[in-house]
């Protein structure tokens, strides 16, 4: 079953529709939803996968924290340079019209609300938006933040990508994160392999569900959730 | 912002802007400012504006023309005072226009302050001075500062050398002085060139404003002011 | 600061580096990591050393051979923990090293403020999450900031592409990273770079890091460290 | 008279020495305390002679607060560029080795303390180091500050270069600064027509002198100075 929240319609749909989604599908499911021409930063991890499905005369501009615009694709082979990599540290290329800065320069570009959309991973969002994507809180971890919370609140919209459940069974939106957070209130969407949601904080409402009703995942998620479409 | 777009004339770039607006003014003096868009904007009738600019109008030219069409309601900027500055000194005289007068360097970092997401700095220009009169004052490690907050701007108008379609921006001596800081700062950035190519034709190390903070690109013909200094 | 000097090794670069100094060390990963100069610093001995970096070494090279060889008290970083972190960690686990988390671009302008002449600045990272324990909050128009102190060192050690030599530096790609904004944060700055050039060899409209910033510059022998991602 | 404080040894003395300097004989002075190799910004009207008396060899590099490093001289002739000039607006050259930036990167280099020397006129400078030279304060006036402010506290020694007396006498030399200040406790030597002086904290202090007593200055600017080597 596929719906789409009222007001919202897809001319394409590159995503399966009685099924949940693959990590793959759910990137081009996003792809989709860039708008051509968006300055857009792709988190380290799943995110990155985004990029492989834009199509090539979207004209979305990429964004690497470390310091460039209009990053190209992962280097192979020649192109390989130590000193061309993302924010992951996997050599990537330049693209024409590509600018290089430093690092006070490229967070006061993700700080001042210059990019369009943010993509990144996360162990929990909130229906409110809150996001907790950097410590699991393990008292023998080591915290290690990166920018993650520069991130966080370093576009105009922040994007979720992530499984909606653990590996354990347990959801992932949650009514409110029991992790650290990484930044209150930030998100603004969440896509997951059960489907997307926008949250905030009128709460959470269904965009588009994969092969789940709402009442399962009424059920599932513990909460009721407030929904167009169906 | 979603990429920029290549306008055919500077009345299209300065298109839409509305009565009452902010809009920062690239220039020092007369290098850097930005010629065509301050007449386009004249032609367009937006008035009521506040002007964040380092100076308050050369001459007749420039802002100094859009100061004597009677469109400014308020100025922001470091030195209004000039031998060549009349029409804003006849509008100050007489009560028509008003001056918040801020230090050049504060009025380059509260800028970049707004480009950069920053809420507000604490900064040691001007402490102990008039121009700290209503600032809060803080000491830190044994030194005082004064509190400034973000200028944000509705529009910017600059001027740059060469553009590249996409908006990443090349300048040309110590006419770049306000132009980057500015193009961060305002929700609409409006740049004039001497030149625009294809991307991939500027060396993406030497690009000094990166393509996200242009919005609206205009090529215009050679600059017709003279050097001052040579007078 | 006087004119930068060119120096003939990487031992001279790091003399007078007294123990317990703030040693500011850029890169991002490997990418403009300062090899020659950390080895170096290995060979001079300075001990008790406070390092802020981006992250906190990676396999058993550079800031990790450092690490190892057990001269650092404290870290200031935004990422220890990588897949080849394991000199940090294991000192970390075992209480031999002190760490401060800092967000990536806090990190960032943090320093920038210290160059700058900034007492301090509020930053909306953070806010509301673990990391703002003991960080005073204020609200400005709305919206949650922290107060952010610049993070000031006696040294900085970074690696550019090529340097003239007064000091003027380019760097090469996304190897700039931290590089610029650690120059005008520290007492000394010492680079190391690729190539030494005559002044007037670098185009001024592309120079990254003017010569003020730099104080002494060793030219050394092509990069030995390998693309990680490619492993 | 011709005195210089203790400790301190000048091997070159481009100055007269028994009666009052012109501005250019007093450019010449400061010229010669500039430590070779240092990063100078000099301010507006008469400090721009002292480019004038740097020894070819000095390695002085000049800052200009419109973005620029290693200014050359004024401009003429074919080398008239209306994109380069001065922080006075008028042309000037670029040496071997210059570097453009931004106002704000340029502000940031004066405020974090990284040149050497400014070299500033002035209304009054007090005992103590305080500057006014932005405003006489008429109500009359349009304030307008530029630079001023930034520069009184844009770098490690800011030095002033002004006449000791005003046209009608008085000292501009003061316990305190009646006109509106620009800095507090800012400036830490005084070069006028008529001695060089170090202030601050502690005080004025007497350094050279040109044809006029110590007894003359106490008399003179109405107070007694503390100094060395008389």
């Amino acid at each position: 079953m596929t719906t789409t929240s009222s007001g919202q319609a897809y001319t394409e749909a590159p995503r399966s529709a009685d099924h949940r989604l693959t990590m793959d599908e759910l990137a081009a499911v996003i792809a989709r939803d860039i708008p051509a021409g968006a300055f857009v930063n792709l988190g380290i991890g799943q995110p990155t996968k985004i990029a492989d499905h834009l199509p090539a005369d979207s004209g979305v501009v990429l964004h690497t924290e470390n310091g460039m615009l209009n990053m190209g694709p992962r280097a192979e082979g020649d192109a390989l340079d130590p000193d061309l990599t993302n924010a992951g540290k996997v050599p990537v290329t330049e693209l024409p019209g590509a600018a290089y800065f430093h690092h006070a320069d490229s967070f006061a570009m993700m700080r001042g609300g210059h990019l369009d959309v943010c993509v990144l991973g996360a162990y929990q969002v909130a229906f409110d938006g809150d996001l907790a994507n950097w410590t699991t809180g393990r008292p023998d971890g080591i915290p290690a933040v990166g920018g993650a919370m520069d991130l966080a609140i370093g576009a105009k919209d922040v994007y979720v990508m992530m499984t909606l459940f653990t590996r354990s069974g347990e959801p992932k939106l949650v009514p409110r994160c029991t992790y650290p957070l990484t930044g209150v209130g930030c998100v603004s969407r969440v896509y997951t392999d059960y489907g997307v949601f926008d949250v905030g904080p009128d709460g959470v409402r269904i965009r588009e569900t994969y092969g789940v009703s709402a009442d399962e995942f009424a059920e599932r998620l513990g909460i009721t959730l407030t929904y167009n479409g169906f | 912002m979603s990429r920029a777009e290549t306008v055919a004339s500077a009345d299209a770039a300065v298109a839409g802007i509305a009565d009452g607006s902010t809009v920062l003014v690239g220039g020092f003096g007369l290098a850097g400012m930005p010629f065509d868009l301050i007449d386009a904007l004249i032609r367009q009738g937006a008035k009521d504006l506040t002007i964040v600019s380092n100076n308050a109008g050369n001459g007749d030219v420039g802002l100094a023309a859009l100061l004597a069409a009677g469109r400014v309601r308020k100025v922001l900027c470091s030195f209004p005072r000039q031998a060549d500055s009349w029409v804003f000194d006849g509008l100050y005289r007489a009560g028509e226009i008003e001056l918040e007068v801020v230090p050049q360097g504060n009025l380059a970092e509260r800028m970049r302050a707004a480009g950069a997401g920053i809420g507000a700095f604490y900064c040691p220009t001007a402490v102990g001075t008039p121009l700290a009169e209503g600032k809060e004052e803080r000491e830190i490690d044994g030194r005082k500062y004064l509190l400034e907050y973000p200028i944000k701007g509705d529009y910017a108008l600059i001027s740059a050398h060469v553009a590249d379609t996409m908006g990443n921006l090349v300048y040309r001596k110590t006419a770049r002085n306000f132009g980057p800081v500015m193009a961060t700062a305002a929700t609409t950035t409006v740049v004039q060139v001497d030149e625009v190519v294809e991307p991939g034709m500027l060396d993406p190390e030497a690009v000094v404003t990166p393509s996200i903070y242009v919005d609206r690109i205009v090529q215009v013909k050679a600059r017709h002011y003279t050097v001052q200094g040579a007078r």
